[in-house]
Order: C-alpha cells, then structure tokens, then sequence
C-alpha cells in the first residue's frame, strides 16, 4: 500500500467504526507505523480543512474518531426534523391499530397475528411516541407489553382509547361466519 | 435393503430436484417423459427416506401430483394429462430462469465488503406531530385476520407460555409400507377405506397413497378391480410375472 | 451559505444519518435546490475520487447514503475484529431474485415459483433489511407483499431497480435456459 491507500483505510476505518479507536488498532489494520499515525491524520484533516468538509478527525486520549464539524449542527439537526414529519407507513399504521384495540400486547402478540417480524416498526412507533412501555407480561420471558399514549389520543383527535371507531364487521354474526 | 453410504444431494425443493433430474437424464424440459421423470423421482424419495433426510411435504405433494399427471394419461381422452403437464412445464421452466438469475445477481454482491456506519446519537424531540383522522384507525385494521387475533387472545389468556413453532409433521412412506404390510400378514387383505380412516394429516394420507402404489408396483400387493381391497402377494416368485403384466398393461 | 459550505454541509448530513437520506430530505435540510443536489454530490465524490478517499456517496434509488469504499473491506474487517460475513444462500438468492424482478409480490407468488414454503427465508431476508412489507394486496385473506430496500441496492451495487441485469432467456431461445 502506497501512502495514498494508507490514508484512504485510515478514513475508511474512522467511519465504519464510528466509535472511537484506539492508535495502536488503527496501525495494526493500517499496517501503518504507529509513530506515523498522528501525521498521516494531520495530513486528512489538512485536506478536510481546505474543502471545507463537512466531517474532521478528533483525537480523544490515544483514540482517534470521525465526526461531523459542530458548525453544521444545524443542517443535522433539520435533516433529522425532516424525517419526524414523514407520514406513517402502512406497516406502522398496522401495528399501531394492533396495539390500540387489544391493548396492552406484547410484541409477540403483535408478530403473531401479523405474521411478521416487526420489531422495527414498533421501535419506530416508540421514537415517535406514539406507543409505549406497558410493564411485563408475567409469562416466561417476561415480555415488554406496550400501549398507546397521549401522543397517540391528540393524533387521532380521540379523547380516550374508548372513543376509538369501532371495527367495521365486529357484529356477533360476522365473526360466526368468519368461524365457519 | 441395501445400504447406501454416498451422501444424497440436498435440492431447494421438488422443482429444484425435477430440474436436476431432467439435466441428469437429458429429458427435454418442453416435452418432459413424465414416466421417466417420475421412476427417478421416487427412487430419490426413497433414498432420501432410507437415509432419514428430512424432507418437505412438498415432496410428496410433487409425487402425487406426477403420478396424478401420469394416470390421467391412461385414460382415453388425455386433454387434461397434456395441460397439467404444460402447467408442470411452465413452473419448471420458469423457476429454472429464477434459478438463473439469481446466480448473476448473486455476482454482484458486495453487501459484505461496503460498509455503512449507524445513525448519530442526537437528542432530538421526535414526537409525530401529524394528525389524523380516528377512522384511518379501523381502515388499518382490516388487514388483520380477526381469526388470528382471537387465536392471540385465547393462547394469552389460557397463558399457553412457549411459543411454538408450528412445523407441518412429514409422514414417510416407508413407515406407511410398513403399516399396510402388518396389516396384511394377519389377515391377507384389508379393504382399502380402512388404511385412510382416521388418517386426517395430509402428509400422512399421501404416504399411504404413495406406500399402495409402491408395493403395487413392487408386487408385494394385488389392487381389486373395483380398487376397494388390496390383497397380500407374500410369494416373490409372483412378482416378476406381475410386473410384467404390469408393464405390457401400461 | 456559499458552495463550499453547502458542500460541507451535505457531507455532515449523510455521515451523521448513517442510514440512506431521501434527495427531498437532504436538499430541505441543506437548503440546495433539489435539481442541483446531484451534481453537488458528484462534485463531492469527485473530491473523494481524486484524493482516494476510503469513503465515497452511493446514490439507491431516490437516496443518498455515505459508505466505505469496497477496496478497504479487509482493513475495517481487521480494526472491528469482524469476519467476513457468510454470502446469501441459493434459497435466500432465489427468493431475492423473485422479489427484486416481480415487486412488489406476496408470500404466495414467491412459494408459486419456487414450489415450496418460503417463510423463513423470507423472514431472514426481512432480518437482513434487504426486503421490507411493502402493504398488503387487495384480494382475500389481504396477504402481505414485500419489495427490495436500500441495502439490497447497496449490497449489489445498484443506483435503482431498473438497473437489475436482464433476465437470460428474455432476448435469447429457450434451449439456453436449459443449458444453465
């Protein structure tokens, strides 16, 4: 490897790891001499400083990590904004009604009647509050049980779970039929 | 029986073994021998069986469903042998050209060599602040199988405490041979209703199916006209004069 | 904001998302026209390519994510102590394809070609984030479908679907499915 590849792993590793790490492991995978390292980061951050890049290399006790540059706090923090305003999918739509009408279930109750792995989505209702943690289920396992909240009521515009629509076909015939 | 000390090759499912079965024997995939096809087909079924493979239910459906195709061609009008073997044709030919691709993509893969690093931890207020109306509530639910959902509510209720696995149960034909046989050497024949009744699980009614025509075709059993009772032939002298007049009848 | 910071600020952005940023998302936040933006990130890569940078910007579908370039695998592999992950199996490649070329498409369309039950696998490439629930169809018993992500494009060097690599047999006679 030329001093050019060198570099290129030294970043490469930076980001992946996205961690701190430490000098002497990023040597070893560099097959870099550790004495060299500090000169060959300089030389990075060199480069990212004439750019004006929009990520540095910051050396913290003998480790070294990849950031973003604090001046750009701002486009982060409205990229992040951008996202809180998506629109629910219908995977997430889904498992929210699952947990508001049979509330509170755990997330096996939800994948059971789904058919489906759908931890992710739960996370994501979690993030954007609209579900939370309900206690345990005291069955093996202890499972996490979650239930709407408050979040949930005023972006539906109810006043309490017990105002919510009633499910079309939940007549006493139609679950007969459904039987047969 | 022989044993067999090579190690079988393991397919991704029937349409995968008839494919390597049709290269093997260089049959043509548009005009596929449905005899030839199936012969080889259960010797791999047995086989698998003999070594204790595992295999799917699905199989055994594909030997049904060869042997389905293979009898409708005995009757006088064979219309409808001609288009299920078509429709046989079409999925082989189709899932050999999924097979195909799947082998160029899988070329490019790169997935273990590029990596991406995780989000940022950033303190952000991500509380979901659109609104909606409560009726997209019941609209999103009817996807949901109520059948499902009151299966949940009785196993959490009943605190049914393991989550099973459900797994479709796989009935070998050997132990069906086995069965019809024991049957037989008490009394010489049994009628033909009895070796299905109270026999409910799928696999396990074509096991048996697949068991009669194994030991029909072995000549260990004899088929009334009228396919109601099956007969015991324990004598291996009568088998060779059988298959022969098996052979000449097909 | 000048160019340079605009560029710098694209580049915060993406490596701070980790995960694919949507074009719309990215030019909102950043505040670049959206009709520039990928000429802005080729500029950007360009920057990268010139240097032998050891990260670069892929562009999946209407997303941008920031990545390691593939070249530098094995030093991230030695830094993170990682192996190298197994390939996808033949079972989960077909079902992939089947995906890829057909979505989005249920369960029971993928078992069809197939000719056997596909569940796990599909869960397992649903682990794997390369397909995701794409809604459910419209006929009895509203199955679920499912669609390739970002990772899939990612992980097969694809900007898009539509760059997926001809069907064989698509151009070419039959007897040349036979032979493969």
């Amino acid at each position: 490897m030329d001093v050019k590849e060198k570099l290129g792993a030294i970043e490469a590793v930076l980001f992946a790891s996205g961690e701190p790490v430490e000098l002497f492991r990023l040597s070893e995978a560099c097959q870099v001499d550790a004495g060299a390292l500090p000169s060959m980061i300089r030389l990075i951050n060199e480069r990212y400083d004439d750019c004006g890049s929009g990520i540095c290399i910051k050396k913290l006790d003998s480790s070294y990590q990849m950031c973003t540059r604090e001046e750009f706090a701002p486009q982060i923090r409205a990229a992040l904004e951008t996202k809180r305003s998506a629109p629910l999918s219908n995977a997430a739509m889904e498992v929210l009604t699952i947990i508001a009408y049979n509330q509170p279930v755990s997330k096996g109750f939800v994948e059971n009647v789904r058919g489906i792995d759908s931890s992710s989505v739960i996370n994501n209702l979690l993030e954007k509050g609209l579900v939370e943690e309900a206690g345990r289920l005291d069955v093996p396992g202890k499972p996490l049980i979650y239930r709407t909240t408050a979040v949930f009521l005023r972006s539906f515009g109810l006043g309490s779970v017990s105002e919510l629509p009633p499910l079309p076909g939940q007549t006493a015939d139609e679950t007969n039929i459904e039987e047969s | 029986m022989t044993s067999i000390s090579f190690k079988l090759e393991v397919f991704e499912g029937p349409l995968d073994l008839l494919l390597s079965l049709i290269s093997r024997h260089k049959l043509n995939i548009c005009d596929i021998e449905i005899s030839k096809l199936l012969e080889q087909y259960l010797i791999y079924i047995d086989q698998a069986q003999e070594q204790n493979l595992e295999l799917a239910g699905e199989f055994l459906e594909m030997a049904a469903r060869l042997i389905y195709i293979k009898t409708a061609y005995l009757l006088p009008r064979p219309e409808e042998a001609e288009q299920l073997k078509k429709e046989l044709e079409g999925a082989l030919i189709e899932y050999s050209l999924c097979k195909v691709a799947a082998k160029k993509l899988a070329e490019s893969f790169v997935g273990n060599s590029i990596f991406v690093r995780s989000p940022m931890h950033i303190k952000a207020d991500m509380t979901y602040r659109l609104v909606h109306d409560p009726s997209c509530l019941a609209a999103a639910y009817s996807g949901i199988s109520r059948k499902s959902v009151r299966t949940e509510m009785t196993r959490m209720s009943a605190e049914s405490k393991i989550n099973s696995v459900v797994k479709r149960r796989i009935v070998s034909v050997m132990s069906k041979v086995v069965h019809i046989l024991r049957e037989l050497y008490a009394t010489g024949e049994a009628c033909m209703d009895t070796l299905y009744k109270g026999v409910t699980d799928r696999s396990a009614r074509v096991a048996t199916f697949l068991a009669v025509l194994e030991l029909t075709k072995s000549g260990r059993i004899t088929i009334s006209d009228d396919n109601m009772t099956i007969y015991f032939k324990g004598r291996k002298d009568r088998e060779k004069q059988w298959m022969s007049r098996k052979n000449s009848a097909l």
